[in-house]
């Protein structure tokens, strides 16, 4: 069932393309029924996950990897799988409504249901590497929604922010991941299981005591991190508020950024309550809570403002895992099912003045009181619950948040910082709130927006953001019911069954004390509101802009390495290869190979054999100096002259023969080419570098030389020639053993030698006849070719058919007539 | 008109036209003689295709290409369906590709003959294609051969686009 | 015996002769069947042959029935059936998109042909269990890479060409001096019989020098570090089809030799040598991407990344194990398969605009939306994101890193993948996403002949990403058995060992 | 003598290695063929027994008896496929550097830089 649930998801992604269609607001709906069919179904399973535990599922998929489909449904799955479904149903039926004229509508509803399902996939996983299948698949379904309107540099540089850096934290993860399964693997886990959720929770303990425990949790936090946007990697989420904002709604708020929560929640029963998980949670997690809800009223576009207070919200979360304990459990889900509620209903309204007034900028709002009332009641009460105003879900929340830091057994200033966090965002989340709802609503219109016929949407846009606003209301009513539904959730983050009651009033208490100071405190500041915002409080350094920064320092390093590294000049490519010759084969050689060298037995050479030999080096002295090709020519026709006598004196007459045809055939060939070339050579090199390439040279020849030493006479082994002797006449019918061995021991050698040359053939065919005239532009980019003075009749295009192979032959000439 | 290049030398034309009969009996000589003793068919190929390429730097590439009228493109493909033909018999007899197959008696004055000789034969051919036709290639260019565009910078050739 | 091993090399040098004789107008189709027929068996058989050695096991040869290590061996194993069947494939999509891209000029001049002997080369190579045999088909497929390289004789093509040529003899020329070095040291080429002899030295000494010598020579083929310059210099320089098989096959090559040469005959110099390995693979990853940032060329990006991958491929190797060659090898036919696909796609882009420059591109999302998508998918298959055959590969290159304690070279690895990513998202950014500064109307439109080869790559990519148990389970076995070295010489010379025939014979 | 021969060799390489680190693409060809030299003539070294002034490896046709002190035909053979496939290349890179001298107009293969501008 949850496996279908999931492929569900992703199989009515095509089906957005109807959205194409109008009225989309209508069909918007109608496809809203979709996530909403699954919302359902997970309500039929409430009663089963709270009352008898996780349902389990599995589906093999590469067993041998331990990458099982594995999903599990236990109350966090369930928290998470209902808020997705839940707020996706609204959010795709507000998105028909939002983006009505948009033709593009289709698109991003597939792209949507795509990332609904990978989030699904996400929180039901039951193996990590399943998890971060689904992971990955959020980040990049995300990039596409934040790219949706990619004509926009912005929405192009917010996509690929978001993709790098989640992307980036992605990868972490994966290797925390497969440290994680590693570690599982050496305490005793059998290998198909190692990645499976439950037997690494279970193994918890064990694995936390293994050295890859530190390194993996590392990783594992910078995966999550990143996706939750946490302090310094928090500047992605601004930038993808370019993303249409219904997506902006559903992933950046109510779904992509908690998979990050989600995955440490997770984690938390067996990989938590050490001090390294501990500490840093509480830091990261408390820094983020405070900086993000201080940096938020400071914003003039609201969906800046809501964006940076999610990501304080965030903070929170992971401040609360770290914290731990009961309370901190408990806490944590309230506040997730809070959070979903009010920022889905915040940013949904903020779309709606937005698609209203045209505009998002608080300066250039206000007065919307009148004009747009329900849209006001509906953003009232959302943000009295985030600010914590009792009898609001989001008061719950805070306080059960404020009593995780006062209940907390962590060592002692921990839980006092979390505490200060706490503190610092509620009087943040005030004066953001009230920085929001004033500027938007109250006062007198800003003459823009006077402009705009400006009211209440329709009723499809408006009960979106209704549902969960008014649920932050009404939730508080029902409080003994929503801890029955949250207490499984809370069960699975605290690692033991267990259940709470949530309730609103539980007498005066260090909390509630605590909290009424906050929102005293919050509303004195709010007054003060204009000031605060321009205050340069908190130097807001750009992240983004760093990180820009630090992309356009890699690309110019890249660049600078690519011109430095890749100069075109192929004497340079040969220097790197020499150079790499002497690190990879002369280090070995004269560390190990050397050895046996000096103790070589020759016997004394004849007087011809010397003559012989030593003119080898006479004949590259005299290459190499010849100043006229043609003395070139010669000398390196002797040094190939001289090969072959060696080949007559060592008793090789075959190769003697061939190496001396050959050697005629290339000098042939050499008398050719060479007039092209000018008669004398030119000294290209200045001085030093003919010194410097002449002692790379020697090197290289020394080298060689000690190669051949130790290689000629270091027989490990019998070699298998005899036999070839032995089974010349008897095997290969004929007594000329190397030609036997060509043409019948080791023919397959000379098969191979013969299609070379035939390949040698064509090939040279082609690149002396095969000129295009038409620039095959289409094919090979830019280039065209010049057509030399002397080039203009050989011809084009011909095969050996045409027989005219170039103009200079007559055509009564043909000679290249097929067989 | 194929005329003789300009850097006439009677010496290496005399030569040229008495040693290619020889040269190219010399080479079938080589190849045949090759399983006993040294030779074989790339000697055998090389000898055959230096006796043409003497002829073409001789008489030049045209008068070379008018005499020898082979298509060395096709001769090459010719060469190596012969060295192919040769092995793969054994093959459809369930034998391992290339495995020998040799007639009971010697032949006189040639030897055994068995598909390894098929198979020389093959390298033989194509050895001479291909050498004989790169050198014709290279010869050919307008830019190579110096001494024979002269000849054809006489007649005014040079250059006119034909096809 | 299984003779068929010998089918897939007679097939295309049969063919490549006939159809170069078939080469004329009139017989143009005569020539074009010849060669896709051809192709076409090869694929057949090779995935017959995969089928064949999944069930049954090793398949040996011996070429002209001389006994193993005296005459030349052809093996087939799990690595060389999958690299040789992957390879065909590659061969085959490549051809039907040089029919709808490709100038008739080309088939003129024997450009199919060439691709087949270039597939004889690659098949022989995979399929040769003699190094020196090895060596020669390495040339076949190397000279045939030269004539495609600089067939058309565009001023890039010889330009690139020559440096192409030239790096590329260099490596030659160390192969074949590890050729003699190994049978001067050894007194044996065919590949079981040296891994068997291998064995019994166990200290460093000449031998690790000559491991050293194959390590630079395959190297320089598979383009590590220092010693791939040839290959950025010249892929951009063909026409598309040429690079994108070249991507698929040439570089593969080299890193299968080093599989088959270090991980299975010399696997003790490579366990040796190990540590260093990992040095090259992890330094080859990173420079061959920032390489790739650097570019503002959509070829010139792709050809980079091929380094970059190849990083990952001599990971692989690096890691020294049965798992980590199985992983190297997962993640080596990916890429091949990908690579080229990307070539594919990037080639039509290139094709509609007449440029690959990114600045002169851009609009492309709306107008070609499907050519958009699998270029999508391809950068994600690259990129190493789920559920693509990237995933796979990078996961089970990650696992045997974590699991074998390779910490560094696997967390290098990891965040190569998003610099990988990057810079792919460069060219999605400016080719598809960024507005077109022209007027795209008058732009040709993307023909289903240039569309459908890449797409059916990145369809095959998603598709084995999905059933990847299966490829997983394959690669694995295969890892196994390259690392196997009883197992090798077992199936080429029998229980008793190649020794024990040599003793035999020479009494 | 294997010393001496070693001496030759190692000089073939360094004279390849000087000459294929010229500008000049005469220079480069000239470099590439003594390379293959280089090897041909380090293979040959590497033969059964080392390099022997031995009998041919040629044996008795009648009886196939073996020549004491034959030299070893298996490197014999190795090299002459080798000679012949680097005279494949040679020549490709012959044609391929007149062509690119042609295309070019210059022999300086400093000038010969483009493809890797950026």
């Amino acid at each position: 069932m949850l496996l279908s649930m999931v492929l569900f998801a992703f199989a009515m992604a095509p089906l957005g393309l109807l959205a194409r269609r109008e009225p989309r607001a209508l069909v918007g709906w109608g496809l809203a029924l979709l996530p909403f069919a699954i919302f359902v179904l997970l309500c039929t399973q409430i009663g089963t996950v709270v009352n008898q535990g996780p349902i389990v599922e599995t589906l093999r998929w590469v067993p041998t990897m331990g990458l099982e489909l594995r999903f599990t449904l236990d109350g966090l799955s369930l928290l998470f799988a209902l808020i997705i479904t839940g707020i996706g149903t609204l959010i795709v039926g507000y998105a028909g409504a939002y983006m009505e004229k948009d033709i593009g509508l289709g698109r991003f509803l597939v792209y949507l249901f795509l990332f609904m399902g990978a989030m699904l996939g996400v929180v039901l996983a039951g193996n990590v590497l399943t998890m971060f299948v689904f992971w990955e698949l959020t980040s990049v379904t995300s990039y596409l929604l934040i790219g949706y309107k990619h004509e926009y540099p912005d929405a192009r540089r917010g996509a690929q922010h978001s993709l790098l850096i989640t992307g980036f934290g992605g990868l972490a993860l994966l290797v925390g991941l497969l440290m994680l399964g590693a570690a599982a693997k050496q305490v005793g886990v059998l290998a198909e299981q190692a990645y499976n959720l439950d037997a690494i929770i279970a193994a918890g303990r064990q694995i936390v005591a293994t050295d890859l425990y530190g390194p993996a949790m590392a990783f594992v936090f910078l995966g999550a991190f990143t996706k939750s946007a946490q302090f310094p990697f928090h500047f992605w989420l601004p930038g993808a508020m370019q993303a249409p904002t219904p997506a902006s709604a559903f992933l950046h708020s109510a779904t992509m950024v908690k998979a990050g929560v989600y995955l440490l929640a997770r984690l938390a029963p067996g990989m938590g309550d050490t001090p390294l998980w501990n500490y840093t949670l509480v830091t990261v997690g408390g820094f983020t809570f405070a900086f993000g809800a201080f940096v938020a009223f400071r914003q003039y576009d609201i969906k800046a403002l809501l964006a940076y207070s999610t990501l304080s919200q965030l903070g929170g979360l992971i401040l609360m895992i770290g914290l731990g304990g009961k309370y901190g459990a408990e806490a944590l889900v309230t506040l997730i099912l809070a959070h979903a509620l009010y920022k889905s209903a915040l940013f949904m309204t903020a779309g709606i003045i937005d698609h209203e007034t045209g505009t998002r900028d608080l300066n250039r709002l206000g007065g919307l009181r009148k004009l747009m009332p329900r849209t006001m009641v509906i953003v009232g009460i959302a943000l009295l619950s985030q600010m914590g105003i009792p009898i609001m879900f989001g008061f719950v929340a805070k306080e059960w948040a404020l009593k995780a830091a006062l209940e907390s057994d962590l060592a002692a200033p921990w839980p006092l910082l979390g505490l200060a966090a706490i503190l610092i965002a509620a009087v943040g989340y005030i004066i953001a709130a009230w920085r929001f709802f004033k500027n938007a609503f109250l006062g007198k219109p800003h003459p823009d927006v006077l402009q705009h016929h400006v009211h209440d949407p329709k009723v499809a846009m408006l009960i979106s953001p209704a549902v969960p606003a008014f649920l932050s209301l009404l939730l508080p009513l029902g409080l003994p019911w929503v801890s029955t539904f949250l207490s499984p959730a809370a069960s699975a983050v605290y690692g033991h069954d267990f259940t709470f009651e949530l309730y609103l009033y539980g007498g005066v208490n260090q909390a509630l004390l605590f909290s009424l100071a906050a929102i005293g405190v919050g509303v004195l500041l709010a007054t003060q509101e204009r000031r605060l915002a321009a205050h340069r409080i908190i130097a807001s350094v750009s992240g983004a802009k760093l990180f820009d920064r630090l992309v356009e320092g890699i690309l110019a390093f890249a660049t600078g390495l690519a011109r430095t590294i890749q100069s075109g000049r192929l004497r340079t490519y040969i220097l790197y290869t020499i150079f790499a010759y002497f690190v990879i084969v002369g280090i070995p050689f004269v560390i190990y190979g050397l050895g046996d060298v000096r103790s070589i037995q020759d016997n004394s050479p004849y007087f011809y054999e010397v003559v012989v030999v030593s003119l080898i080096p006479v004949g590259i002295i005299a290459t190499i100096t010849a100043r006229s090709r043609l003395g070139a020519i010669i000398a390196v026709s002797m040094i190939g002259a001289m090969v072959a006598l060696i080949f007559v004196l060592f008793s090789a007459a075959d190769l003697a023969l061939t190496q001396l045809l050959i050697e005629v055939l290339s000098t042939v060939f050499l008398l050719f080419l060479f007039s092209v070339m000018p008669s004398r050579f030119r000294n290209f090199s200045p001085a030093w570098v003919r010194w410097r390439d002449a002692v790379i040279a020697v090197a290289f020849g020394i080298l060689m030389s000690g190669l051949v030493l130790a290689g000629a006479t270091t027989n490990l082994f019998q070699s298998i020639a005899p036999y070839y002797l032995e089974q010349s006449v008897p095997g290969g019918k004929g007594a000329n053993v190397v030609n036997v061995i060509l043409v019948d021991f080791r023919s397959f050698d000379t098969l191979g030698e013969i299609v070379v040359l035939f390949v040698a053939l064509i090939s040279i065919f082609g690149l002396l006849r095969f000129r295009k005239q038409r620039s095959d532009v289409r094919s090979s980019g830019r280039e065209r070719l010049t057509i030399l003075p002397g080039e203009a009749g050989v011809l084009v295009g011909n095969g050996m058919d045409e027989g005219v192979e170039r103009a200079a032959v007559p055509s009564s000439q043909k000679q290249e007539k097929s067989t | 008109m194929i005329k003789a290049t300009n850097y006439d030398s009677i010496v290496l034309r005399t030569v040229a036209r008495l040693m290619m009969p020889l040269l190219l009996l010399l080479s079938v000589f080589m190849l045949l003689r090759g399983h006993n003793l040294p030779g074989g068919g790339f000697i055998g190929g090389l000898v055959a295709s230096s006796a043409i390429i003497m002829q073409m730097i001789a008489f030049g590439p045209e008068y070379a290409r008018r005499v020898i009228r082979v298509n060395y493109l096709g001769l090459a493909a010719v060469g190596i369906l012969v060295a192919v033909s040769a092995s793969v018999p054994a093959l459809l007899v369930g034998l391992p590709f290339m495995r020998a197959f040799w007639l009971p008696e010697a032949i006189p004055g040639i030897g055994k003959l068995g598909t390894p000789v098929v198979f020389d034969v093959g390298v033989f051919l194509l050895v001479i294609a291909v050498t004989t036709k790169i050198a014709m290639l290279l010869s050919e260019e307008p830019d190579l051969f110096p001494m024979h565009m002269e000849q054809e910078d006489e007649e005014g050739v040079t250059g006119a686009p034909k096809a | 015996m299984a003779n068929h091993l010998f089918l897939p090399l007679i097939s295309p040098m049969l063919a490549a002769a006939l159809a170069l004789i078939f080469t004329r107008t009139k017989t143009r189709n005569v020539a074009r069947g010849i060669v896709l027929t051809s192709v076409v068996f090869n694929l057949a058989y090779s995935l017959w042959l995969v089928w064949t050695v999944a069930t049954t096991g090793i398949q040996v040869t011996q070429a002209a029935g001389w006994e193993a290590p005296f005459g030349i061996t052809l093996v087939a194993d799990g690595a060389s059936a999958l690299m040789l069947c992957v390879a065909t494939l590659l061969m085959l999509v490549t051809m039907s998109y040089s029919f709808a891209s490709l100038d008739p000029g080309y088939e003129n001049f024997f450009y199919y042909p060439l691709l087949l002997l270039l597939l004889l080369g690659v098949s022989g190579a995979f399929l040769t269990g003699d190094i020196f045999n090895l060596y020669v088909w390495f040339e076949v497929l190397l000279l045939a890479s030269f004539g495609l390289m600089t067939l058309g004789g565009s001023r890039a093509q010889l330009e690139g060409g020559l440096k192409y040529v030239v790096l590329n003899l260099l490596g030659s020329t160390a192969f074949l001096m590890a050729c003699g070095l190994l049978y001067g040291t050894v007194g044996s080429l065919n590949m079981a019989h040296v891994a068997e002899r291998m064995q019994s030295v166990n200290n460093p000494g000449i031998v690790t020098v000559i491991a050293c010598l194959f390590f630079f020579a395959y190297g320089g083929k598979a383009a590590i570090l220092p010693l791939f310059f040839w290959l950025p210099t010249s892929y951009h320089t063909p026409p598309v089809a040429v690079t994108a098989i070249f991507s698929g096959l040439l570089t593969k090559v080299g890193a299968y030799s080093l599989y088959r040469v270090l991980g299975l005959v010399l696997q003790d110099e490579l366990v040796r040598l190990a540590p260093f390995v990992l040095v090259i693979a992890g330094l080859t990853m990173v420079v061959g991407v920032f390489g790739a940032m650097a570019q503002m060329n959509v070829r010139r990006i792709l050809s980079f990344h091929i380094i970059s991958q190849i990083g990952y491929t001599i990971m692989g190797l690096g890691l020294a194990s049965a798992v980590g060659l199985a992983a190297g090898l997962l993640f080596t036919v990916h890429v091949m398969i990908v690579k080229t696909a990307l070539f594919f796609i990037g080639g039509a882009a290139e094709q509609i605009y007449g440029t690959g420059d990114l600045k002169k591109m851009g609009g492309l999302a709306q107008r070609e939306p499907l050519l958009a998508i699998f270029w999508f998918l391809g950068i994600l298959s690259l990129a190493g994101i789920p559920p693509m055959s990237g995933f796979f590969g990078k996961l089970a290159l990650l696992q045997a890193g974590v699991n074998q304690g390779a910490i560094g070279i696997s967390v290098i690895a990891a965040f190569t993948g998003i610099l990988t990513f990057f810079s792919m998202l460069k060219i999605w950014n400016e080719v598809f996403w960024k507005k077109s500064y022209g007027d795209m109307s008058k732009l040709p439109r993307v023909t289903p002949g240039l569309l459908l080869p890449g797409a059916l790559l990145v369809m095959i990519s998603l598709a084995l990403g999905l059933g990847a148990g299966v490829l997983v389970d394959y690669s694995q076995m295969a890892g196994m058995q390259l690392f196997d070295r009883a197992g090798y010489i077992a199936s080429v010379c029998g229980v008793q060992g190649c020794e024990a025939i040599v003793e035999a014979a020479l009494r | 003598m294997i010393f001496l021969l070693a001496i030759a060799i190692g000089s073939l390489f360094a004279g390849a290695v000087y000459l294929i680190l010229r500008r000049s693409v005469a220079k480069l060809i000239l470099g590439l063929m003594l390379l293959s030299h280089a090897v041909n003539l380090l293979i040959f070294t590497m033969g059964d027994g080392g390099v022997r002034r031995g009998a041919l490896p040629i044996v008795d046709y009648y009886t196939g008896e073996v020549m004491p002190n034959t030299t070893d035909p298996l490197v014999q053979a190795l090299i002459l496929t080798a000679i012949v496939i680097s005279f494949g290349i040679t020549a490709f890179i012959m044609a391929l550097a007149y062509r690119a001298t042609q295309a070019m107009k210059t022999d300086d293969l400093d000038d010969m830089a483009n493809t890797d501008r950026l």
